[in-house]
């Protein structure tokens, strides 16, 4: 490509963009198969699911390198496969066994994934925040480059740790990148009833001196490219940065979730932004995708996914006994 | 008496208050669009409106200390939280704020406010979401903790729970709340706080126990009876603070035994608050040490089979009872 | 006064001002000699003094109505002397007495006042600010026009409970005015050190879509000027508002403190701006008052804390069995 | 031995700690530049620097979870709370992710953290700056809580909680921090987590304490000694959670007898906590019920004797002791 053409270089090249399609389908898949698996009884507890927000994730984890690191809300499957977890460890791990990515112990809203520095999975809303701004204290006072990515949703902006969280990350400069993912929900609550102001990098950035920057959270590309730069800040030593990524959630709040606050309407015109089917069209439109391609690339995902389910299906139970290992380093004496 | 489910009679109750006293009030997340997040405050929206039912963001510390504001100033709130998980991050708000305003200030505020919503290990919702709050609320003088096993109990005891002048921490448990039960539907109809509940009578061990245990304890009480012969009193603790010790040892003065069975962790729990304050008062009445099942000492994990392994079942109350009575 | 003149009329008429100055001096005098009683260990547990900062309680709270509310931090005595708490009370609390404001039970951080609508002296940081939203959010739900002024320092800023009740006031509209009263110092930790920004009305204000000004703390018409605009939108049902009052503590943060932070020099240039000096001034400018008269106010405020000081030191001990005694409405039952 | 205060002591354990591992750090409110609310970080920030002398906002559970977080990923930090009165607003980190992470991660991610600071009715704070929190966290499988009472206990108790790879709630008490004893300058001197240690060897009654209590207590054993022959063994706790019952059991199977003193409210403490475990283990042994001495069960008030009169004292002790042997 001549020079003259590099404000539209793409961020990413044909190997990574192709890589990042397979991935959005594979959380796709992967939690289109665990709705079913809820439904039938198989996958317990509170379940959140990422349909519709996978650009997010992969479009950012992507710019990553493996050293960095990634933490998130309950809502974590998407997050935790695009870090490279293998379906078969989320999949035991829904079904609560003991080659779960948690050994069971953690469940849907509780994925952990050391290999592949994947800090969880945090089902208290908000609470991971300041964890992040540790991860990211830990690698300055180390004198390493690594930076650590933060996701969590708009209604989480509510929480007092967020405030905390972000001032002390700001005032010493931490490499830390907060990623708000706006799907303009809090549960049943939207945004206009939930926030004070509805342009969050006002809240998440100006508030804290730090950039703050709105993308289409459904443009795989514009996501890449504004983490590219947060991240790069971040490795420069310049401190955080709060990226407000606009998106919407296909699925109800968690599986037991009516959704009546929704119209069949509203939805249904969601979809057509779905990310996986934009992100197609601009792969075929850039001739970097043909369409047979991606029906192979579909098949070899439910297949994929359909051995993870029958991994985690024929996987044993942990022993009962396993209930007092793992509680802390020492030996737990149980206090009763 | 019409039948209602827990659900509906903690509604029955709030409502009635609203409508009673103006100054009573529901604020909370989903609680009003939403119709909540555990369908308690069904249709309140509907009948109260924005002004009463009021939708908060997820900013516990916030809203609890809102109310506790509020409060001070006359008004009644009730402050729910989706679940008393959630209540750690109002944590301050609750044992300093609402625990201790009326005694800092020489008497002159008091904090007329209720804070509820379900507690418990209600299947697979780990560590951070099953947790069982009431020994730890129940430490602090100045706060009253009720919990409610039965839909009748848990109208009556909230309904006094709103008209209380203090601030109340009342627990309900998710696993209850589809539970049915006959629920008077007179407006004037009030369970006391501090009081407990024999829920079933008998002569050769004293069961106690409160909110989810209590259902379980009255199945294992029958198996005992049917199957071994053994006649337990069961009674019901329904408020933790303050204590109903006289119900106490009224019983175990009949029955020299008893059995404490609860969800909560065994170590500082209620349990042991409970045990310690039985033996300091009856201690010649006890022909055994005060028998004890509860959930295990560990985190709550995600997997089925291994949470319900700490819970209490009626297989450990049944051997406990046999144990402390030596069979 | 001709209208041609409107804009140089003072906020205030001559009896209020000399009322205000009356009440700055009457702090002044109560916090000295309560030093000398600390220091004397008539006054125990933590104390901390307001000395400097008096022209930001004055001038605010001597805007409001009666049935208006106060609530404030630990540093709590200036406030409750504005609103018209009796000396004698407030003396008899520091030491400990059945007659104190709190009888004796809460001591200098909590101050309490029921007929004053003074709703305390509250020692966690930051932890009276959602009451002061739940205070206002009574007043709006009972139909009145109320409202409710809330004070704390810079280091409460950086508490999560500011964050949420922030959100809340400004989403609900409540009628609550939220004054930080910057002194520049978090114990011994400069703003610089403690927040991310150093204008905190962007991080107060502009963070929650409230109006957020700046005024100087030590200029009490100023501070009653932009009062009055925030409790006039409050009172209109328009919103809270965020108030930045920049001053100066003359003394350490507690009486513990030895203050190793400070110069001496800056601490005297401070004392140059002394809000009682620079009101004095002004007064005897606009020929309000004479020098003659101020030192009659100031030997009539060593009177009254002579007297406060004589009343508490005479007032008796509560019986220790008032131990157990308004815990709660309902009769207290130990659980011993 | 070098004489040390109680404030040296964890000074000199912690500075020890930094020196040998440079991933331990220290962080909290005024612990640098202001060398420490309480002066136990004195001189630490000239000697280790700001980079690991980290002075912080008033934001716990901000920098509690800062903490946990750099934990998560290697470092060993100690975060200290000026006061534990304080860490109520970290309590959702505390209790969750602290107490949680190596459970939910299926032992993934371990913890290594100290939170720590001083807790204690200090005098005259009033309710909101005197909490005791130990029973509260000695509640939660996945911490363990540590009080040490003497300056010795203090270093050593200190450096192995440093090096534990677990989270600890190490807690001292506010009125210690002058007090002088010999304290080890030998930089493996280490204090096992996890076990009691006999202050005072008595053959009559055992006392069972912790914290401040262990000076109220050994100075009430030897009034009883000299004034009523009456010889109490004195056990310190030293570790609240885990329980060391194997000291207690083997001290309670010599004496028959024991009285639980501590600065805790009665119910649901770690009084309650300890006999109830004690009445389960040996219940044969005991001749009398569990003596107990405690906070009275009010919010602290600011006035000096009320305050007072809520504390165990000497007379009450010695009160207790002689009533449990029935004098
Ligand atoms: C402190 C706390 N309060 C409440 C909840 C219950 N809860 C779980 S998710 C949720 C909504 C969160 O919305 P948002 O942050 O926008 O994330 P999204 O679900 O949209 O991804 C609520 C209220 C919780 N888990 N933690
Ligand atoms: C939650 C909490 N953390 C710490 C403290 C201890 N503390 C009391 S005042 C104070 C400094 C507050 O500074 P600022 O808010 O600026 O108010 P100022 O003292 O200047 O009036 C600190 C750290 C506390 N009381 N509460
Ligand atoms: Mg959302
Ligand atoms: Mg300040």
């Amino acid at each position: 490509m001549a020079h003259a053409e590099t404000d539209v270089t793409p961020i990413t090249t044909r190997t990574q963009a192709l890589e990042w399609l397979r991935q959005m389908l594979l959380i796709r898949r992967f939690e289109e198969r665990s709705a079913m698996l809820y439904q039938n009884g198989k996958i317990g507890g509170f379940c959140h699911l990422y349909s519709g927000q996978e650009a997010v994730a992969v479009g950012s984890i992507g710019m990553l390198r493996e050293d960095d690191y990634v933490i998130t809300a309950y809502r974590d499957h998407g997050h935790a496969l695009a870090r490279g977890m293998d379906p078969k460890a989320g999949m035991a791990e829904m079904l609560g066994k003991a080659a779960g990515c948690s050994k069971g112990k953690g469940g849907s809203m509780h994925f952990f994934d050391a290999e592949n520095n994947f800090l969880g999975g945090h089902a208290i809303v908000g609470s991971h925040i300041p964890l992040a701004a540790g991860v990211a204290f830990a690698a300055k006072y180390r004198g390493g480059d690594q930076v650590c990515l933060c996701y969590f949703g708009d209604g989480a902006m509510d929480q007092g740790a967020l405030h905390e969280a972000f001032n002390m990350a700001s005032l010493w400069k931490l490499p830390v990148i907060y990623y708000v993912e706006n799907n303009f929900m809090s549960m049943g609550t939207h945004l206009h009833r939930h926030s004070c102001l509805m342009d969050l990098t006002i809240r998440g950035g100006t508030a804290y001196g730090m950039p703050g920057t709105a993308v289409d959270g459904n443009d795989i590309e514009e996501v890449a490219r504004v983490t590219k730069e947060a991240i790069d800040r971040a490795r420069a030593g310049e401190g955080p940065s709060f990226i407000e990524a606009r998106t919407y959630r296909f699925r109800g709040h968690s599986m037991s979730d009516p959704m009546k606050y929704r119209t069949r309407e509203e939805a249904e015109k969601a979809r057509e932004r779905d990310p996986i089917i934009l992100f197609e069209s601009l792969l075929k439109e850039r001739g970097w995708i043909e369409e047979s391609a991606i029906e192979e690339l579909h098949d070899a995902i439910k297949q994929q996914i359909d051995d993870a389910i029958e991994f985690a299906a024929e996987a044993p139970e942990p022993p009962v006994e396993d209930l007092y290992n793992d509680i802390t380093v020492a030996p737990h004496i149980p206090q009763e | 008496m019409p039948v209602l489910q827990y659900r509906e009679a903690l509604n029955l109750a709030m409502s009635e208050e609203m409508e009673r006293d103006d100054r009573v009030f529901l604020m909370g997340e989903e609680v009003a669009e939403y119709n909540g997040a555990y369908k308690v405050s069904q249709g309140m929206l509907d009948r109260f409106g924005p002004r009463r039912i009021v939708d908060t963001p997820i900013s516990e510390a916030g809203f609890a200390g809102i109310g506790i504001g509020a409060a001070m100033v006359g008004l009644r709130p009730i402050i729910e939280f989706m679940t008393y998980s959630f209540s750690f991050v109002a944590f301050d708000q609750i044992v300093n704020n609402a625990a201790n305003m009326r005694y800092m200030s020489g008497g002159q505020f008091s904090v007329p406010i209720v804070f509820r919503g379900n507690a418990g290990m209600a299947g697979s919702l780990g560590a951070t979401h099953s947790h069982r709050p009431e020994a730890i609320y129940a430490h602090f003088p100045g706060l009253t903790v009720v919990m409610p096993a039965t839909p009748a109990d848990a109208k009556g005891l909230l309904k006094s729970s709103i008209r209380s002048d203090d601030p109340i921490v009342f627990i309900e448990h998710e696993n209850l709340l589809g539970d049915k039960g006959e629920v008077s539907d007179d407006p004037e109809f009030l369970i006391p706080i501090g009081k407990a509940d024999v829920k079933r009578e008998g002569s050769d061990l004293t069961i106690i126990t409160y909110s989810r245990s209590v259902i379980t304890s009255l199945k294992a009480a029958e198996q005992l009876a049917e199957e071994d012969g053994i006649d337990c009193e069961v009674i019901d603790l329904r408020t933790i603070r303050p204590l109903d010790i006289e119900t106490l040892i009224a019983s175990i003065t009949k029955t020299h035994r008893a059995v404490i069975v609860e969800e909560n962790w065994p170590y500082c729990g209620v349990g042991a608050g409970v045990a310690d304050r039985l033996y300091r008062t009856i201690f010649d009445e006890l022909d055994a040490p005060i028998g004890r099942v509860f959930t295990k000492d560990a985190p709550v994990p995600y997997n089925k089979a291994m949470e319900q392994s700490m819970l209490p079942s009626g297989a450990s109350i049944r051997h406990e009872v046999r144990s402390i009575l030596g069979i």
